[in-house]
């Protein structure tokens, strides 16, 4: 049922504005050149879900395309801070930014939860700390045989969840390996869903330690060479670390970033 | 004849040094992955490395640069899901040692990475957040803290609790329902503190090479309890050092 | 840390009378010459637990070894009922057992919930049906946030898991493919573990669709060939359907099973 | 010419047309995979087949003899775990149709498989008991009964609610929170029953060739309701019934 689209048809027909988005990917095969489509767009009032917002999120936040952010950990990894995730909750600039924060354990669980078709997720954790005052999605919750206390975080069922992968074939089956984070989940829990890949190949072939999702729970998957850059994709390109450097003085300066969004991200679309 | 060696890399063999052979270790980039991976090349052949990322017993053949590195993926034992490492594997308290650091501890061994300064919704500093750590504080049998001293970060009163060690004091990991132990060491740039078994207030108990109690005390945002007479830390071997080198060189 | 030990070494020191065992394996690797040994060694008062508890099970509950049976289906598949579970039942034979019946998914929920360190595990299931009136341990849950009542079920921790896999190294790591059904969340929620193996290997190769349990979280490995007949190990040998169907008389009656425990199973032993 | 043909071949032709190329299908071993693998080399070749086993899309060459038989492992899409199958694929309702079958089924199709007579600690008979059935009932998109009329098996009350259908009729499902349709089609040797769009009750709407309502009437233990004129079903077709005969002689 998955549908091969480009990168462009498959944004426009599965992003709206106002759209509770979920870009996943751990360190390795994050969706970024999904996320720059989206820029492009100009989608506007997103609610962005991911557990460790970085530069795609910086990015996505920065050109004022969201209104909320729902994480668990957000930094340019061994870099430092997230300057327009900043700009953002201490200025309201380009617009203001709600946050919904949570811990990796949570956030992992929210997305199972989702993934399974509950409306909520049990598990130990938050307890004694400040974050269930600040986070509505936090609650206590008893075993009913136990009498134990626990704590319980609701579902996430994105409108869409957007992952990258490694490959998919024509009917639209997509695999990936190496690390394979909270992806699997993701599509699962999204209303819609949307894979990049480095390749769509005649036939996957079974590979040791690999994620396959059929062709009847992805909606579109488009073709995006190296659309996992400045992240990596196993097996087809290492992480561009210097990019990841490289982002933050472009990050601390709004005009800076603003020259980025009208360079960077346009040369990108003519790139493809 | 001993190397010259510094504070950082005195950090890092003291952690490293904490880690038993065969032991599970929740590990996080910088210095806990640089300690695992030392131990691991000296003492603690058998260390089992676990990196969030979901890689079960990697065994890298150089520094990863982030907790997902493919290098991890490549050597693993196992590459598991996220929702599998957290619930089947550091929830149930599998996981023998987990290491931590943060923008501020306080002497009961709780930390911050959330916030700094101003309130929540309008902090001075915005830190990155919880990530991993929350659980890792509250299921790992044992916790090590790794952070340099001063007084900006071994502070009197935590701006934002993200990770709790032992609350209030003696018996609230238990009403909480943590089932860990705790943290056990806090390894500093200075020394190393360890909860009293009375209060489990952090307690200066080891010194590192020329350092001395009065620096500590002057290092720390509370009155630092020390026991009455330190061990000094023995420095760095030479072995230690030229493997710890020898890893910091391959991501440079 | 796992030890690489005989198989009635390993029984011994691992199984007691009155633990709550579980053998798992789904259809697939069944560790059916495990189950042998515990009658071979006249264990007795256990707890037996298992989703689908077959001849297996079928032999261990007329051999007496079981006070209690927990499970979700209970038959020889393809052939029939299971007769020495129901001359236990109905008539108490060799000794009285008790049922603690649930659906798969309430069981493969159990386990999980095991696995995790959670005291409970919630799902869609069992609402409507019979089965929470006949089983303490189906409670209805409520969800905070939605308020939509589920259902929570207890977490299994077995005193021992046991299972079947193809392959172990000599460290003890264990490797299985093909269908792995629960084998792995029996493992983890287990206070104490045994994986019987085809054969040990010098190193374990990455298969596709392998499932993967590091010797740190296995108690022992030990080599028995065949030890999943009449149930199959993929890659070693196939399913013995007529062994299924000779069961059948043999279950039937108690003379008969008597004989089978006196020649089989004591001439399984001095093969070994 | 028609060939002939048996009662068991009419109601697996008629399950394996009740499968829409391109679902997802919840398949149980006998004639629900039967029926499945057929409709699959006819009508149906986008046909998904997923076990409760683990194994999502499997393309069997030969009749499984079992629910986890290799040649399902060696031919799926992927083979995942017992709980992601019932969690992640089951659960929130993915998956289009699933097979029933069972020893009793009552006029709402509410199905039995767990004890007859006597009571449920002593049963007359003690079935093999709930397997996925109770959450394939509540959680597939619709849900397909396939079983043989007779009084003692399409019953007046059941012993034993093992899995739900329409409950005590309309509404029910919604009131339980069960999220799939319930069972859209009784498969059965003399025809087929489908709810009632009004009351959910099972209405006899097509007979199998040959068969009257009189017969399906006499074969039911509670006051059948039947369709003004049921139509009669097609027969099996000649590459019907060449390719089920096929099918059944691989498992032979």
């Amino acid at each position: 049922m998955a549908r091969i689209l480009q990168l462009d048809e498959a944004i426009a027909e599965l992003v709206h504005d106002g759209d509770a988005i979920a870009l996943e990917g751990f360190t390795h095969l994050i969706p970024v050149a999904a996320g720059h489509e989206i820029i492009r767009q100009g989608r506007k009032d997103l609610t962005l879900i991911r557990m460790t917002p970085d530069i795609v999120y910086d990015q996505l936040i920065g050109a004022g395309c969201a209104r909320k952010l729902v994480f668990s950990w957000g930094g340019n990894p061994g870099v430092g801070s997230l300057h327009r995730f900043r700009d953002a909750i201490q200025n309201s600039w380009p617009v203001p930014l709600e946050i919904e924060e949570h811990s990796h354990a949570g956030m992992a669980n929210r997305y199972a939860a989702g993934a399974s078709g509950l409306p909520f997720a049990v598990l130990r954790g938050y307890r004694g700390t400040d974050l269930p005052a600040q986070t509505d999605t936090i609650k206590p919750i008893e075993c009913p045989f136990t009498g134990e206390q626990l704590t319980a975080v609701p579902a996430l069922n994105p409108d869409v969840g957007i992952i990258h992968a490694q490959q998919a074939d024509r009917a639209g089956n997509v695999q990936m390996w190496g690390i394979t984070g909270v992806q699997k989940e993701t599509v699962l829990a999204a209303k819609r869903s949307l894979v990049t890949v480095e390749e769509i190949v005649d036939e996957l072939t079974p590979r040791p330690g690999a994620v396959v999702l059929p062709q009847w729970v992805v909606t579109a998957v488009a073709e995006v060479p190296g659309g996992a850059h400045p992240s990596y994709a196993q097996g087809y390109y290492e992480r561009d670390n210097a990019y990841y450097q490289q982002w933050d003085p472009i990050g601390r300066d709004r005009e800076k970033f603003a020259d980025w969004l009208e360079t960077e991200v346009k040369r990108e679309r003519s790139a493809r | 004849m001993t190397t010259e060696f510094t504070a950082d890399e005195m950090m890092t063999v003291g952690a490293a040094r904490s880690l038993r052979d065969g032991a599970a270790c929740f590990v996080g980039i910088g210095l806990p992955s640089t300690a695992a991976n030392l131990a691991r090349r000296t003492h603690a052949p058998g260390l089992v490395l676990i990196y969030e990322s979901g890689t079960l017993g990697a065994k890298p053949d150089r520094l990863p640069l982030s907790i997902g590195d493919g290098v991890l993926a490549d050597t693993a034992d196992s590459v598991i899901s996220v929702p599998e490492i957290f619930n089947y594997w550091l929830q149930p308290g599998r996981i023998d040692i987990g290491f931590l650091g943060g923008a501020q501890v306080d002497r009961f061994g709780n930390i911050n990475t959330t916030v700094i300064g101003g309130d929540y919704a309008d902090p001075k500093v915005r830190l990155p957040g919880a990530g991993g750590a929350p659980e890792i504080a509250a299921s790992c049998r044992e916790v090590l803290i790794v952070m340099r001293m001063s007084p900006r970060s071994f502070v009197d009163r935590l701006d934002f609790v993200t990770s709790v060690g032992y609350g209030t004091g003696k018996g609230d990991r238990e009403a909480l329902g943590l089932r860990g132990r705790g943290p056990v060491k806090v390894i500093t740039d200075l020394g190393v503190l360890e909860p009293d078994p009375d209060t489990c207030e952090l307690t200066l108990t080891q010194l590192s090479p020329g350092a001395t109690v009065e620096q500590a005390r002057a290092a720390a945002g509370w009155p630092l309890k020390a026991v009455d007479a330190p061990t000094e830390l023995a420095p760095p071997t030479e072995t230690e050092l030229a493997v710890l080198r020898e890893l910091k060189a391959t991501i440079e």
